[in-house]
């Protein structure tokens, strides 16, 4: 089974995924059971980029308890899919942005936390951050510096909102691509400075 | 303990170094030669001045000069801690070079690589300059001195409309 | 390049505790962060011998938005908000003493009311900063319970700050000459509430996580920081004070009304992680002693423009009257233009994290010359350098969350 | 037709139906609820709510459904450096081998419902429970990633204290009456548990399922704080849904192990004839008792933190490891004054 060069021969597995995708999505119509499933399960990556991360940690404090509706911030960036940037975004912090989002599986989700998140709040001319929406694509921004936890649980409520009624994760698994949100791509590599 | 008498205990100490003694609120500087500083900052250690609080630069362009001061202070003696001794010197804009203070205060030795990639102080000796905050490009900025100009969005006021 | 391992002397280095021997090329390097649960918003590349760590280099300036750059620009007053985002979980403490280095340059004092709201506020925060840095500790060590319960104990200290100042986090609180609000009128019961409903938690959290026997086996001996080496290194708070090194900005420089409040300084001769939690602990334990004490004096003496006179006798009358009507200052207008006069002021003050400095330079226009900032975070940075090597992987974050280490503090 | 009656063949023989039903099923069920009860749990401790919205009326019973299937339906990344044949394979297997121990045991004492022959099935659980860590080190090899490899690591060494440790204790039950034979070994407790007259045997059994399964205080190989997710950081999608899936599995056929040696497998229950009160009943006894374990295991979560590798290691070896001898020898004392 396993090859050289860790290749694996199992057939066209293209094809099978795409008879198996007909099959889940098409005949027994999964399309809702997943975009529930993927709606309240949104965990959000550990990658705290700025202050905000305050009150991102308040937010899955018993106070506030966003566990309720989910979600739950896991460790690794290959099982979560959603991120959440707590602030602004430095420019050595925007390569980690980009790379963890890479490194999430799709379907995935971003949350855009704070005034900085949006267009640099307070720090707007400050020579050493990226707005964030250059990076990655934004789903949901919740104004505010610092918002408060309400507010970023209002934000998951909302995607959950948007999940479900547009229906985005099963037509990403139909289409194979995200329909109602355009790819971005960043202008400029976040990592220059990293590869030298 | 007062001002005055640790003025004049650092000048004994301190010997013919002293080029001059600057007055701060809630701080003293006490400036020397560039080439005196290790002696100069070796023997405020001996008198008690264990740590560094602060490497604090000022740039000033018009002069054409760095003033980089070592900001002290004492931990184990508990007279000492009330003040705050500064141990500086002036290093010339055109050509940015200084010994480090690292092996005489160990605790520098961050502030001193932070120094380097904001304005381009080079610390001889220092056992790793390198960047510490900045993206290698950035630092070579230097962004801390006086040319480099971030933008400022001007606070307008527009009248409010009548009616 | 040398390789500092802990327990050994070399020559060319004049601490105690932390030494050199080459190495092996061939060691297993191991990025730990930014997007790592054991890191917050840095990477610390360590260098692994085995599960010994032999090297560690923190890589910090994930968080770097240029405050003291972007001051620079900046109206006096403005600059108080944005340095309040250095550690907006501790904001009156870290802000307190860049206004008292502007007050030390205008050449004026608080009147004492400001001066209780101030010190109040500021210990409001350090509790909260201190839970803050339990419940990092707790989860850092696999104890999500201690995360839980600090957190939720939090909100009690944020909701009173909540309650004094308007905001949860980002109070903006002190302002040159004075504070920004006086006392809400059922302030000090509930105040007194939540200090009787601390002292009772403050049991069960050291039945939980202090007393512990798995807490206490993972953090005994780990991360020792003997006291000559903690002065040679130039730590603080409450890393310094776990190391018997009995420093406090309180004392040293009694600010605010420290001078007239009642309190002790808890010090520790262990230096290891658990000193540093106990630590903490009895700090919080101060901090309600004080906050006791404030409120009482606040209460006994009557209600006075928490404001310099001199600012306030200029202020327009409206600002009187919504004064009188609900003890809240307003933000004078001629603070917008604040002309300091040609100056240097230093001034520190203590975070629950450390002691922080600034130093201020007035050249007489709207705007600093020079703000230069050194937050307790940046100078504790040091210690992952020094004293991580030798300690097991495991250790790691036991020492970063012993020492509390706040990234956007440590850059600013 | 033959082709159907081959199938059914297949189904319907023992140690498979016994594998899909209470295996497969089973654990399923079980670890859907234990996780479930487990974040609700540690959430109680801690004074919230935990998962809840999701479905209010029945308290977000369903959140494990709903992560299960997200995961399902998440992109299966396999990153170029890693081996790919390994990498796929190691958690499949993991988690068939975490199971299969069932499939050797007997949940009745009516012959006619047991799998296999049961005269050395103790050995035989026991041999198959210690395969499965193989694939989870394999599976963190083949990741070629620095966490995942530290992580396999500390697996290997959680293994080789808490294997024999194990296997002393679970022995000790079938010391006691001088038999390999599980059955033997239920029927012997019909008048009072082991748990009872072999304490130590028990606590150092639940220590060692504590180790082989990462349960708090020793979730070292996965400790999230040094090495991220263990392993197990390279998957994602159902791949990471299997590896977590298989340690609760393995939890859960441990617990049985447990239940029968210890907790008196269908005791109160006398099974009888045909499938329900020959088979089904008896089992669910098991069952039910091997999830109370499972709870009681999930309780360490909200009390403790995590040890350091080398303290769990001299803890397991210097305490638990004496401690399992104990028990096995107070249970050879046991069976040379025949009080069972």
């Amino acid at each position: 089974m396993s090859g050289d060069g860790g290749r694996v021969y199992v057939g066209n597995l293209d094809r099978s995924a795409k008879r198996a995708k007909d099959l889940v999505m098409g005949k027994l119509r999964m399309g809702r059971a997943v975009d529930w499933a993927t709606a309240f399960s949104l965990w959000p990556v550990h990658l705290t980029t700025s202050c905000c991360g305050c009150e991102f940690a308040a937010t899955w404090s018993p106070r506030f308890d966003a566990e309720q509706h989910g979600a739950l911030p896991w460790v690794g960036a290959r099982q979560t899919n959603m991120i959440l940037i707590e602030g602004t975004v430095s420019k050595k912090m925007a390569c980690a942005v980009r790379v963890t989002w890479e490194q999430m599986p799709s379907p995935k989700f971003a949350i855009a936390m704070g005034a900085c998140a949006i267009d640099g709040g307070i720090f707007y001319n400050s020579y050493n951050i990226v707005r964030p929406w250059e990076i990655i694509p934004v789903d949901v921004y919740i104004p505010g510096c610092p918002p408060r936890p309400e507010a970023v649980a209002r934000a998951i409520i909302e995607l959950q909102r948007k999940i479900r009624q547009k229906r985005v994760v099963s037509k990403w698994i139909e289409e194979g691509w995200r329909p109602d949100k355009e790819y971005v791509a960043p202008k400029e590599d976040p990592c220059s400075w990293w590869r030298g | 303990m007062d001002v005055e008498e640790l003025k004049k205990r650092i000048e004994e100490a301190l010997g013919g170094l002293v080029k001059g003694i600057e007055e701060g609120k809630g701080f003293i500087d006490v400036i020397v030669d560039l080439d005196n500083i290790v002696e100069a900052a070796s023997r405020l250690k001996e008198l008690g001045f264990d740590h560094v609080k602060s490497l604090t630069v000022i740039d000033y362009p018009k002069e054409n000069r760095f003033r980089v001061i070592y900001h002290a202070s004492s931990y184990l003696d508990e007279e000492l801690a009330k003040y705050i001794v500064g141990i500086g010197a002036d290093v010339p804009r055109d050509n940015p070079r200084m010994p480090t203070l690292v092996y005489v205060w160990r605790g520098v030795e961050f502030q001193e690589r932070e120094v380097y990639e904001f304005f381009g102080i080079e610390f001889t000796g220092h056992p790793d300059m390198r960047p510490l905050l900045l993206v290698p490009q950035l630092a070579e900025a230097k962004p801390l001195r006086k040319e480099f100009i971030v933008k400022e969005e001007p606070i307008i006021r527009v009248k409010p409309p009548t009616g | 390049m040398s390789v500092w391992v802990y327990g050994e002397q070399k020559s060319d280095l004049k601490i105690e505790g932390a030494i050199a021997r080459r190495i092996a090329e061939d060691l297993y390097e191991v990025f730990i962060g930014p997007q790592h649960p054991g890191s917050g918003h840095m990477r610390i590349i360590i260098r692994v011998d085995g599960d010994i760590i032999v090297d560690a280099d923190p890589d910090m300036g994930y968080v770097h938005r240029t405050m003291e750059k972007l001051s620079e620009g900046r109206e006096w007053i403005k600059n108080i908000p944005l340095f309040e985002r250095m550690a907006i979980h501790d904001a009156c403490n870290v802000t307190v003493s860049y206004v008292i280095a502007l007050e030390r340059i205008l050449g004026i004092e608080p009147p004492p009311r400001a001066r209780y709201l101030r010190t109040l506020l500021c210990e409001i925060n350090r509790i909260a900063a201190h839970l803050y840095g339990f419940g990092i500790f707790g989860v850092f060590m696999g104890h999500s319970t201690m995360y839980m319960w600090s957190f939720a104990d939090r909100e009690v200290m944020v909701e009173l700050a909540e309650k004094l100042t308007g905001a949860r986090l980002t109070h903006s609180y002190p302002i040159p000459g004075g504070a920004r609000r006086d006392l809400p009128q059922d302030f000090p019961d509930q105040a007194r509430k939540a200090v009787r409903y601390f002292r009772r938690r403050l049991e069960e959290y050291r039945k939980i996580f202090l007393d512990n026997p798995v807490m206490r086996s993972r953090m005994e001996g780990v991360g020792v920081i003997p006291k000559k080496v903690a002065a040679e290194l130039g730590v603080v708070g409450p890393v310094a004070r776990a190391s018997g090194i009995k420093y406090d900005a309180r004392l040293a420089e009694p600010y605010d009304a420290y001078d007239e409040v009642e309190f002790e300084v808890p010090v520790f001769e262990e230096g290891d992680a658990l000193a540093r939690a106990w630590v903490k602990f009895e700090e919080i334990k101060q901090s309600l002693r004080i906050i006791e004490q404030a409120v009482d004096w606040l209460e006994k003496h009557q209600r006075e423009a928490p404001m310099h006179p001199k600012f306030w006798e200029r202020s327009p009358p409206l600002w009187k009257k919504v004064f009188e009507a609900e003890g809240r200052v307003k933000l004078l207008p001629l603070m917008a233009n604040l002309k300091l006069p040609p100056g240097k002021a230093m001034a520190r003050s203590e975070t629950a994290r450390g002691e922080i400095v600034y130093y201020v330079e007035s050249d007489g226009k709207t705007t600093p010359y020079r703000v230069r900032i050194v937050s307790p975070s940046a100078r504790n940075a040091i210690v992952f350098k020094y004293i991580v090597p030798g300690y097991r992987v495991m250790d790691l974050p036991t020492i970063y969350g012993s020492i509390d280490y706040f990234p956007p503090e440590a850059d600013r | 037709m033959d082709v159907v009656k081959l199938i059914l063949d297949i189904i319907f023989y023992p140690p498979i139906y016994q594998l899909l039903l209470i295996g497969l099923v089973g654990s399923l069920v079980v670890v859907i609820f234990i996780l479930w009860f487990e974040r609700k749990a540690t959430a109680r401790v801690q004074r919230r709510l935990g998962p809840y919205h999701v479905a209010p009326r029945v308290a977000g019973f369903p959140q494990l459904v709903a992560d299960l299937v997200r995961y399902a339906f998440q992109e299966v990344i396999i990153p170029r450096t890693v081996d790919a044949g390994i990498f796929i394979l190691a958690p499949i297997v993991a988690t068939i081998l975490s199971i299969l121990p069932i499939a050797v045991v007997p949940l009745t004492s009516n012959p006619g419902y047991w799998p296999v022959p049961m005269d050395y099935s103790v050995l035989v659980a026991l041999a198959i429970s210690t395969v499965s860590p193989i694939f989870l080190i394999l599976a963190g090899w083949a990741s070629n990633n620095k966490f995942s490899i530290i992580g396999g690591v500390r697996e290997a060494f959680v293994i080789t204290a808490y294997e024999l440790i194990a296997i002393l204790s679970i022995l000790a039950a079938s010391a006691t009456v001088l038999s390999f034979n599980f059955v033997d070994v239920v029927e012997a407790q019909s008048r009072i548990w082991f748990i009872i007259l072999n304490p130590l045997a028990f606590l150092a059994a639940f220590l060692a399922v504590l180790m082989a399964t990462s349960g708090f205080p020793f979730e070292i190989p996965e400790s999230e704080n040094e090495v991220v997710a263990g392993p197990f950081t390279e998957y994602s999608g159902l791949l990471y849904g299997l590896n977590m899936g298989a340690a609760y599995m393995k939890r859960f056929a441990l617990s049985i192990l447990m239940a029968l040696a210890f907790l008196g497998g269908w005791a109160p229950y006398t099974p009888g004839e045909g499938i329900l009160s020959g088979y089904l009943i008896p089992s669910i006894i098991v069952i039910a008792k091997a999830t109370v374990l499972m709870m009681a295991f999930s309780f360490t979560r909200s009390v403790y933190g995590r040890f350091r590798l080398d303290q769990a290691l001299d803890g397991a070896w210097r305490l638990v490891f004496p401690m399992a001898i104990l028990g096995f020898g107070l249970a050879l004392l046991e069976a040379y004054l025949g009080v069972v």
